[in-house]
Formats: C-alpha cells, structure tokens, sequence
C-alpha cells in the first residue's frame, strides 16, 4: 500500500515544523535572545494569531526561561526526532518497509533488524506540530469513527492519525499490553485495520514480581524469533550493541540531570526532560539522543555551579508535576512569570533508568527491554497503588517540593481512580495538591485560560503566592 | 469603616455590606445583559443597610466564577471567601460544602482558619442547583414545595442519570409511567444530597470538625437532612443567608485587609 | 416451587440460602472479580467461589470518592458495596488486573480496608498464546497456594482435577442448555439465562448441577414464552448483570438465544482437559479459546466465534451490549461494528449503567432494530 | 381510505391523517406534550379528528410512534419511531437514503432503503450535547427564543467557540462568553456549532448516501443545518412536508401499510 490518496498531513507538518525550529536551535544563542526578549513576553500569556501553531513550541522551549546551553542539547534531541518524522514520511511516500512498535516496545532491538520504526501512538505529540488543536483534531476523527470517547485522549490521537490516512502501511507490528486499557485497546483497532501485516504482541507484565519480569524478558526473545522468521531479516548485534551502548549513555546521563533538579534554587530543565523522554518512546538508541542528554546534564552542572556562585536565592514555589504534562500547551513560562513557580520535578522528565549490563548478549537483550518498563509512564501505571503513592511520595520529598499539580487526565483511568489516594498521600505529607481535570491532547475539554485561572486560584487559596 | 464583598455566580451578582461595627447589609441582583450595572445595583442594595460617611472610603472584594476576566475590584478565589467565611462560623477549624449551581465544593479549615484540603464533583456528576432547577421546571414543582413533597414520600425513586438532561428524560418517563411526584422529588434530593456527601468524603481529616452546608440549595431543609444521613455528620447553622456565604468571605477580606 | 423461581430467589441476593448453609458448616467463601477467577481453584481448596457482582447496589456515591463518575458502573457499584460492608460475608476476596476499573478496585478496597480482610491480587495475562499460557498457571499456582493457606486445605493436583470434573460437568449440562435454545422456540430466553448465571457463580458448583438438571427437564416440557413472530439475535456483551436490562433488551420482537456475555457463555463456554498438569489445563482452556476483550491479540477469534454462533443459533443479528465508560468495550463495539458491517450481518451496539436508567432508551432501539432486521430479512427474499 | 399516525414525544405530541387512496396527507397537527402521554396522544388526536370533522369510526387503521407510543388513546399498532421517521421522510421525497433527525431528548441517524425501510440507524447513547433539549437550555441562557438564536447565529463569523461538551458546562461557557463581550450571534454560532459537532459523529458512523435529509423540530433551525451541511459536505435535499411531522407520517402510512397488506 504505497499508493496514498492524500499527503500525510501529521508526518509533513512534522517535519517542517521540527526543521524550522532545526533553523533556529542552529544558533542557540540568538536563538535565547530572541526567546527572551521579543517572542517569550509577546507569548507566554497572549496567543497572537500569528503564533497560533508555533507558541506550544515556544512555551515548551522555555519562552526564553532555560539557557542557550539546554537549546543546544534539545537541538539534538529534534535532529533525533527529525530522523523519526522522516523515517516515517519517506515510508508513507516510497512505501518502504517500517516497522510500527508501541512505546514500551524495545524499539532498539526492531531497529536492529534493519527496519526504520514508527509508533503511532506518538501522534498525541506530533499533532501539536499542528497548533494546540491538533490533537483535538485527530480525537475528534476517531470520535466521529464511533470507537469511543472514553478512550485515552492519547491514544484517540493515534488512532485518529491512522483513520486520517495520515500514517505510513507497516510491514511489521509490535504491539505491547501497557496496562492501560486504552493504549492496548488502540493496539487492538490498530492490528484489527492491518490484517495481513505481521503482529507481535508483547505482554507487558503488571507487576515486577521474578517470574513477571522473566516472562517480559522472555517475550524479548520471542520477539526476535518472530521477526527473524517473519521477516527473513536477521538481528545485527553489532548495530544493537551499539544502540545499546548510546541508550547506556542516555540513562546515564538522564539519571544525573533528574537528580540534580533536587538542588534550590534547582535548574529551570525538567520540561526539557520530558521532551526527551517523548523522543526515546521512539529513537531510543540514537546517538543524537545520548548526545542530547548529556548536553542537558552538562547545562543543569551549569545551572547549578552558577546559582551556588551567585548564591541565588532560593525557589519561591517548588511544584511537582504529578502526572502526565499537557501536550496542547505548556504553562511552566507562565507559573514563573507570575508567581515564581519553578516545576522541578515531573512524573515524566524525572525517571531513573537501570543502566545496561554489556556482559552478555543475554545480559544486554534483559537490561534493555527491563529498562523500558521504567520509562515514564508505564512505569507508573503499572502494578498495584503502592507504585504511585511511594513515587508520589519520594517525589515530593527528596525535591523538597511546595505543592503538587495534577492534570488527572480525563481518559487516564487508572490515574482517575487512584485520585483519592493520591490527594490523601500529599495531604499527609503536609503538601497541597491540586487536580486539574484537564485532556493533555485534547484543548476542547478545559482551555488555557480555565487552566491558568485554576492554577491561580490554588495558589492564592492555599497561600502559596 | 465599610467593606463589601461581591459574588458573580453563574445567575445572580450577590453583594455584602459589614461595618466595623458588625452590621450587615445584602444585595442579590440577577445579572441581565451587562454584568456592570448588576453589580453596582447589588453594591447599592448592600450598602443601603450599612450607611458610612462621605469621608470614609469603602473597600471592595470580588470573586465567583462568573466575571469573565473582567474583575473590577481586587479579587479573591471563591474557595478563599468560602474559607474565610466558614471561619467566622467556625473558628475552631471546620469543614464548609458549598452546593452552588454548577459544581459541589468543599473545603476544610484549620483553627487558624488555614485551608487544609478542598475538594469538589466531577464532570458527567456535575450540576448541584442547576440541576434541582431543570428538574423541578420539567416536573412543574415550585422551589417552595420541594421540602414537603420529599417529607411525604415514602418510597424515593432512585435516579439512575448523572447527565442532566438525560436525568430529565428519565423523570418524564417516570411520571408519565404513573411513579409519585414526591417519590421523583425524593429521588432528586437524595440524589444531590448524596453528590454533597461524596464530596465531603472526599475531603481528608475531617474529624471532628463542624460542618456547614452553604450555597442556595443548603435552602432546602430537606436536603440539609438528607445529607446529614447520607454523610453521617450534623450540620451547623450559618449566621448569614447560605446564598450569600461566598460574598460575606469576600466583605470581611475586604475589611481585614490593608 | 418452579425451578425457575428458585433460580430468581437464589440471584436476588448474593448472600443467599446456598452461601448462608455453606458458611453455618464452617465454610469458607471466597469471592472472585471476573471470569479469569478460575472457580476450580477456590473449590479445589475446600472454598465455595462466588463470582462478585453489584446485585442489591442502589447508588454510587459513597464508591464516587475513590471513582470517578467516568469510571464503569461495575467498578463503582461493586466499590460501594464493598465500602458499605456487604461483602463481609465472605471470608476472601480475589481481584484481577484484567482491565483498569477492576484491577484498582483491589487498590481502593485495600486503601478503605473494606471487608473482607482477606484480599489477593491475581495477575493474568493480556494476549492469548502459548507462552501466556505458562505464565498463567503460574498465577494460577499462587493463587491456589494463597487460598489454600486460608482455607488450610493445600490444593494438589488430584483435588484440582477433581474440582475441574465438577466445573466440566456444569459446563456440559449448561451446553445442554444452549444447545436447547436453538430451537425453533427456544426453551430458555435471555432472562432466563442471567438469573440463572448469577445463580450457579454464586453456589456450590454440585448443587448448581443438581438445579441445572432440573432446569433442563422443566424446559424441555415446558419452555419459556416466546413473543409473537420474534426475533432471534446474538448478545455479545462485556459484563451484564442487571436482569431488568436484559429484559428490556429482550422487549417486545427480541429474544436472545445465544449469548458471549462474561457472565454467560464467555464464562462457562470450553471444558477443561481432565488430563496433565491442571494448572496449565485451566491456563489453556482461559486463554486459549475465544475470551474476553483484554486478551488483545484473540479479537478474531472473538469475531469467527460469534458469527459462527450466531449462524449456529440461527440468529438474525447481533446485539452488543457493554457497560458506558467500558474502554475494551467500546474498542470492541467499534471492531465488531466494522466486521459486521462489512459482513451485512445486522448488528446494533448499546451501553447501559450497571444497574438501572434507560430501558425507554433501549426499547426503542430494540424495536427499531428488530423492524430493521426484518425489513433487511424482506429486501433478501 | 384514512389512517392515522400519532407520535408522541418528549416535548411535542404530533398526529397525521393519510388517505390511502389519494396517497396524500390530508391533515397534520401539533401540540405542546400535557402532563401524561395519554392526555397528549388523546388530545392530539380529538383536536385533530375534530378539526377536520372526522369521527373515529372513520380511521380504518391507526399506528402510533415516539416514547408515548404505549400510550395511545386509539386502539393502534405500534412502530418505532426510528421506522416512522425513516418512511415519513422518504414518503416526503423518495430520492432519501439518509435521514438525520435531531429530536429533543435524542439525536439519530438512519439508512432507508428504496422503499423507505429503516436498513441502518445509529442513536446517541451516552451524551445528551447534540440535542434539541441543549440547544433549548442554551437559548435561553442567551435570552433567546430558538428561531432568534438560529438568525443571530447565521450572522455569526466562528470568532469564539465553546470548547466544554457536557451540557452543563456548556452553559456556564455561554455564560461567561457572553459577560466577557461576545455579540449574541458569535455565542450563537458557537452554540449552533458544538451541537452540529455532536451530531455529525452519527451520521459519519451510519454513512453518508445522497440524498441526505434532515427532520425533527431542529431541522427549523438553519444555522444548525447549514453547519451539519458544512461539516458533512454535502447538501441537504428539502422534504416536502414539515420536519417535525415526519414520525407522525411515517406512523400513518405504516398503519395504511398494516391494513392493506402492502
């Protein structure tokens, strides 16, 4: 199925909008001047017209609040990005063979095999590339479809971009079971619509029990035994190994830069992690991406020698993120605008990667499909409530935070159901916890303005600014 | 010294004159067409009752959900005038559930009068007096006959919708089906009653703490009863009018502050 | 007394007669969440399994601090139950981490500590092949350990088999049961049918046999009443427990004849093989045949199965009935939409709360779809 | 011969006599819905007979429709009101294949086929936004009657849009936009749009095949229509009869249908 009616809206605008900022990041510096002191203030609290598309970016850029040292480490991460987009554009045009993997798919090891990997389920970022509604667009396509509008936002998005004709024809599938209803029932429509592609079906586990993680493990070797006989293609270790080795530099780089956050006045780059953590979900094993990551470690070093050296004054507002980020917009610029609020942790830039063990063909095939079960967001909707409150719990702590945000997604089930306990968990702790009851992809539920006006209420209701 | 607390809810604009001294005057206005000549009709109703001299200045507080961005005097969260008005009933700490028009929220204070926690009902759950009035306008019951209709029946219908307008379908259907006008009021009161309980549940640490149900449907006996039973704690009495407890907050933030 | 009043009384309550002698002997009972609670384990370790449902449940409200209004009503209905002590009876409790409304249904009754006090959570697979199958049984051995140290009787492989040759035997007799139902006017319709599910997850499993035995005679003379030239349709259903739902399914021309419910024929369809290690028998006969919507990959045989059941049973459409705010319910609805649609096969796809709200609702859709079916059967002639 | 079709619904109570032999509709009527749906089929059907001086004994076949359709004071068979809106449209103009009804409590989409049978409907189960009741609400949060928001919306550019899709919600949104300044035919339009939204899932869900019509009471309303048209791309076909009566029609020439064997 190369032949397609229509261009792929999703993946061009994509790329265009990735090479455009490409151009910017170029020269970081005056790249930060001009964040800082003619795009940021026109953006951080108005939408011009003109910057309808571009301000996400902006606002998830910093708007001129993070240095030029973290531009140039998230020029990297875009040109790992880019590769992605173009991968998957160049197969929607030619028709060449791409694998779709889910995001705690080990897409490493599928690269390895010589297949250009694209997820789908990335749409709900990709989308924003369109301005704050895009992700509204492509959940409405798959509202109107009659699939559900109870599904996650997220996945909606996926399967939207799907139904829009906008997503290159797989030759192999690699679904994964995240327990979250809604990512594997995306999996399921999606291999319903591509019956003749080969399908593998990883279960991912629910618990981290030995036997669990045997069976994930296991599923890993299952995995490329499907391939190989599937495809006739067979694993090339050295390219893995090598894969391996740059998500080694990444894990350990990113496990650096999530701890230094805890300093105060802490680095203003945990929204620079989590774009990070949207790349790995697909280039994982990108040198661009090592190379990101430790530019981003070495600019929170940075952040924090020169704070020490000018003896900074110490955060106002210390908040954490305790959910999921909203994709459509970003509001980080304007909580440090208005009241000093630096995020300085997130359920999702913060994380703690295992590193890789290189002993072994084994040992390395085990650490890398273990390590995606700590990616961001499977890690926390796995297994049972003592998962969340101990991250919760850990979180609010070691970063010594003054009050927690949550988004509490409005498809995000299993989130929506621990909403009681987590409120409790801040609640002992002393910490105030708002919950915003927003879409993160979807802007049609609650707007910019009703989230900002919630955001502000909390802090004055409990006295925070 | 005279200070006035304004409310712009979702209908009415609701005004609250105090003095130093501890007079009080009210003023609820329904808002028409432009939002500004409300408020100053309700400002002029408040302060009739609360006369102060040409030379004093006054000073204004504004909140509520309704002003649209357009706040024209200094303004405070509605959870904050909520806060600071239970504080007056209760100064020992205590916990206040407003059951507004739209949405159910509750909040817990501190002996100090600190906001502790606050909590309120979700979408596809929501509508506290929106609701009460849809439903009453589809049964054509008065407001004033709800109280007594829900004391005689003695079999309430369990309305199964959260969605308003689907809840109405099912009332007309009901009715229609020959099921008891009080039973149906019964259902709907238990119904909101309940959604004011779950959301004093939802609160945490609330031991102990007195209790106050505000906001216009707190009006209705009935349902101050109902949600006793369902939430298993007593209620104490408000010393104000329960529509106007958010603009009182706002009249005696406005008198506390600079 | 007619059996099939038996059947309702026994399914109006979930402490009923059959639970309330069983535990006055000193038994113990053990409630389980849904159909990947295997009944032969907990009976294998002295226990009676009772299938947990939100039967007697009125409101959400107090279930509503720890839920959200868009979580499914099963989980919030349950949820308050278990809040509001009706579930103390038993003696244990067993969840599933099957789908995200039912797995934080442990989290939440533990958080509450709700009764009862002895609560496990058992983990099953979300794809259905071989290697699942292994990991399976595995769950499986640990929940059986688990039950058998509160029960104090150790589940070994004789007793399990045993226990399998009771469920086998349920199992076969229920077959008899549908197998009745394609008749030209069936003996049982769809009402019929949920009483007596809720009836035979809820007692021990010989005393189930015994009332099925006397069910199938009843009917055979004497089956239920058929409404004026009905119409046979196929129920495909996520979770349905409400009787007075499926009567209004069943209104007016609709008569449900065969059914991939997972209380009914998703629950008690495929026998067990009473032969190698019972764990991995049980494992495979779960996983293995057409299950419920979690097992990802297994949609096709989902698919062949109801439509190979429906042509069995002579139906003339499909109805898809799953709880609102169900995700793998709704992804479901849609891919059989898409299946049956392209197949011409008359299908029509409607949600409802666990417990009342709707049958205005549903009637008409019913009546519309059953006037739809025959107009479509006229156009073929 | 004369049949009679009564369709009682939510809001209105509508009734429709047709003469077999002429194939033509001799008279329709339409009442607000009373207390009880027997007081409204009843009195819809007295009003009706008498204003066309016609006694029951005349009316060889009777049919009834709509959520009181049990109701009937005439001894009457009943069909769906999903049937009956299918046939009463497509009687009105044969060329109709789809029809999408916006009611008062639901919104529907139907497939016909060539002689006006239902083949395919879809109805909104879960969420009452794309509705008459809605758009009601909403009108009168604005200080509206429906036909004064209808021309205000038209006149409307999409300057602001209600983004909330609970009922609810949607009416704190006209509220606020309102207070912040928005002219009555940009909320209207707004308004006009979320509900055309809602609805335009339906039909997409049961296909789209020309010529496409639309009935119910909200097919009065031209702003929601020319949005759906809009937004499906495609253009409406005209009934040749009131919209609001189609249910009503549909009733009566299934009730010819019943008599005459047809």
């Amino acid at each position: 199925m190369d032949q397609h009616q229509h261009p792929s809206v999703l993946l061009e605008t994509s790329v265009k909008a990735n090479e455009s900022l490409l151009k910017i990041l170029k020269y970081p510096r005056s790249a930060h001047f001009l964040m800082k002191h003619v795009v940021g203030p026109m953006l951080i609290d108005h939408t011009p017209k003109w910057a309808n598309t571009s301000r996400t970016a902006v606002l998830k850029l910093g708007a001129g609040y993070v240095d030029y040292r973290a531009l140039e480490a998230i020029r990297w991460c875009l040109v790992a990005a880019q590769k992605g987009y173009v991968a998957g554009l160049d197969a929607f045009k030619t028709g060449k063979p791409i694998a779709w993997t889910d995001w705690m798919i080990p897409c490493d090891i599928v690269r390895a095999f010589g297949y250009d990997v694209y997820c789908p389920t990335t749409a709900f970022a990709a989308s924003a590339a369109q301005g704050p509604d895009g992700g509204a667009r492509y959940s409405a396509i798959t509202e109107e479809a009659g699939v559900s509008d109870v599904l996650c936002s997220v996945d909606k998005a996926g399967l939207g971009s799907y139904l829009a004709g906008d997503l290159p024809h797989p030759s192999l599938v690699v679904n994964g079971t995240h327990p979250c209803d809604s990512a594997r029932m995306q999996c399921m429509v999606l291999e319903y619509h591509t019956p003749d592609v080969p399908t593998f079906t990883m279960d991912t586990p629910y618990g981290r029990s030995d036997y669990e993680l045997d069976r994930w493990v296991k599923s890993a070797w299952e995995l490329i035994d499907f391939i190989e006989k599937n495809t006739g293609r067979n694993l090339d270790w050295a390219k893995l190994e090598e894969s391996a080795r740059y998500v080694h530099r990444y894990t350990v780089a990113i496990n650096e830069a999530a701890e230094l956050h805890r300093a105060n006045p802490a680095p203003p780059l945990m929204g620079m992690l989590n774009l990070l953590w949207r790349t790995r979900l697909t280039e994982a094993g990108r040198e661009e991406l090592a190379i990101s990551a430790e530019k981003i470690r070495d600019a929170t070093h940075w952040y924090v020698e020169q704070n020490a050296r000018k003896k900074a004054p110490k955060d106002k507002l210390r908040v954490l993120f305790g959910d999921q980020g909203v994709v459509w917009t970003d509001f980080q610029a304007w909580m440090y605008k208005h009241y000093g609020a630096r995020v300085v942790a997130d359920y999702i830039g913060r994380a703690y990667y295992p590193p890789v063990d290189f002993s072994s063909k084994e040992s390395i095939i085990k650490t890398l499909v273990i390590e995606k079960l700590y990616l961001s967001m499977i890690r926390q909707s796995h297994g049972t409530m003592e998962l969340n409150i101990g991250e919760t719990e850990s979180l609010m702590e070691e970063y010594a935070v003054d009050c927690v945000l949550f988004n509490n997604n409005a498809g995000c089930k299993h989130n929506l159901a621990l909403k009681k306990i987590l409120s409790d968990t801040c609640s002992r702790a002393g910490i105030p916890a708002l919950f915003m009851d927003l879409d993160i992809v979807d802007n049609r539920y609650l707007s910019e303005r009703e989230i900002q006006a919630r955001i502000a209420n909390f802090f004055t209701t409990y006295g925070l600014a | 010294m005279r200070s006035i607390g304004i409310d712009i809810g979702s209908r009415y604009v609701k005004a609250v004159a105090v003095s130093n001294g501890g007079d009080k005057g009210f003023g609820c206005v329904p808002i028409r067409g432009d939002m500004k000549a409300s408020v100053k009709k309700a400002i002029c109703e408040a302060a009739a009752a609360v006369p102060s001299s040409l030379f004093e200045k006054t000073k204004y507080r504004m909140t509520g959900t309704g002003h649209a961005g357009k706040t024209l005097y200094p303004f405070s969260s509605p959870s904050q005038c909520l806060a600071r008005s239970a504080f007056e009933f209760a100064p020992n700490g205590g916990i206040i559930i407003d059951a507004g028009a739209m949405v159910i929220e509750g909040i817990i204070l501190s002996h100090k009068g600190k906001i502790i926690d606050t909590g309120k009902n979700e979408r596809c759950s929501a509508g506290g007096g929106r609701f009460i009035e849809i439903m009453a306008k589809a049964l054509g019951v008065e407001f004033s006959q709800i109280d007594s209709l829900f004391e005689k029946s003695s079999n309430p219908y369990a309305i199964t919708s959260g969605c308003i307008v689907f809840a109405e379908s099912e009332i007309v259907t009901q009715v229609n089906a020959g099921k008891k006008l009080e039973d149906i009021v019964a259902g709907m009161i238990t119904l909101i009653a309940g959604k004011a309980a779950t959301v004093c549940d939802i609160l945490t640490e609330k031991e102990e703490r007195p209790v106050f149900l505000s906001g216009g449907l707190s009006k209705f006996k009935t349902l101050q009863k109902e949600f006793e039973r369902l939430s298993g704690v007593k209620c104490g009495k408000l010393s104000v009018d329960p529509i106007f407890t958010s603009a009182y907050g706002a009249a005696l933030i406005a008198r506390d502050g600079k | 007394m007619d059996i099939r009043d038996k059947i309702i009384t026994t399914a109006s309550t979930l402490e009923n007669e059959y639970v309330k002698t069983f535990r006055s002997k000193g038994g113990k009972v053990f409630a389980g969440v849904c159909t990947f609670t295997p009944a032969e384990v907990i009976h294998a370790a002295g226990a009676l399994p009772l299938r947990i449902r939100g039967t007697g449940s009125k409101a959400t409200d107090k279930a509503e601090v720890y839920y959200s209004p868009t979580h499914c009503s099963f989980a919030r209905h349950t949820l308050n139950q278990g809040l509001s002590g009706h579930f103390s009876f038993c003696d244990g409790i067993i969840f599933v981490s099957s789908c995200d409304h039912a797995r934080r249904l442990y989290d939440n009754w533990g958080y509450t500590d709700s009764p009862p006090s002895v609560r496990y959570m058992m983990t099953v697979p979300h794809v259905g092949n071989e290697q699942a199958v292994i990991k399976y049984a595995e769950d499986l051995r640990r929940l059986a350990a688990f039950v058998g140290e509160q029960t104090g009787k150790t589940v070994t492989a004789d007793s399990l088999h045993s226990s399998i040759k009771a469920y086998n035997e349920q199992r076969r007799l229920i077959g008899k049961l549908y197998e009745m139902r394609k008749r030209p006017h069936p003996a049982v319709k769809g009402t019929t049918m949920l009483y007596l599910w809720q009836t035979l997850t809820a007692i021990p499993v010989e005393e189930g046999n015994a009332i099925l035995k006397e069910l199938i005679e009843t009917v055979d003379q004497n089956p239920d009443p058929m409404p004026e030239g009905a119409v046979r349709l196929f129920l495909a259903s996520t979770h349905l427990e409400d009787p007075e739902r499926m009567a209004a399914v069943e209104s007016g021309r609709a008569l449900i004849v065969n059914d991939t419910s997972c209380f009914g024929n998703g629950h008690f369809s495929a026998e067990v093989s009473e032969e190698g290690d019972p764990f991995l028998a049980l494992a495979q006969r779960t996983l293995l045949r057409p299950s419920c919507p979690n097992i990802v990959d297994g949609f096709r045989k989902r698919l062949d199965n109801v439509e190979a059941l429906a042509k069995e049973w002579n139906c003339d459409g499909i109805v898809f009935d799953h709880l609102q705010f169900c995700t793998i319910g709704d992804a479901e609805a849609y891919i059989y939409r898409q299946e049956f649609t392209k197949k011409n096969i008359p299908y029509i796809s409607l949600q409802h709360e666990l417990y009342g709200g709707g049958a205005g609702q549903v009637k008409t859709r019913m009546e519309a779809f059953t006037e739809q079916i025959a107009n479509i059967k006229r156009n073929n002639a | 011969m004369i049949y009679l079709g009564c369709d009682v619904g939510s809001l209105t109570a509508k009734a429709a006599l047709y003469d077999s032999e002429k194939n033509q509709l001799i008279d329709t009527m339409l009442i607000p819905v009373l207390a009880t749906a027997r007081a409204s089929s009843d009195k819809v059907i007295t009003a009706l007979l008498e204003k066309n001086s016609l006694t029951a004994s005349r009316i060889t076949g009777t049919c009834s429709t709509g959520y009181g359709r049990f109701e009937c004071s005439l001894p009457s068979s009943e069909k769906s009101e999903i049937s009956c809106h299918g046939l009463g449209a497509f009687w009105s103009n044969p060329k109709v294949r789809t029809i999408i009804d916006i009611g008062g409590q639901d919104s529907k989409a139907m497939a016909v086929d060539e002689i006006g049978m239902v083949v395919n409907f879809v109805m909104n189960d879960k969420c009452a936004a794309g509705t008459g009741r809605v758009l009601e609400v909403l009108a009168a949060a604005i200080d509206c009657s429906l036909p004064e928001m209808a021309n205000a919306a038209l006149k409307g550019k999409g300057k602001v849009s209600i983004s909330n899709r609970c009922s609810v919600f949607m009416e704190q949104d006209v509220l606020l936009l309102q207070r912040a300044g928005h002219s009555k035919k940009e909320i209207s339009f707004a308004i006009n749009e979320a509900v055309a939204d809602r609805v335009k899932g339906l039909a997409k869900v049961v296909g789209i095949k020309r010529e496409v019509a639309i009935s119910g009471g909200v097919s009065k309303n031209p702003a929601i229509v020319r949005g759906l048209e809009r937004k499906l791309g495609c253009s409406f076909v005209k009934l040749n009869h009131d919209p609001q009566l189609m249910g009503a029609i549909g009733a009566a020439l299934f009730a010819a249908r019943t008599a005459e064997g047809k």
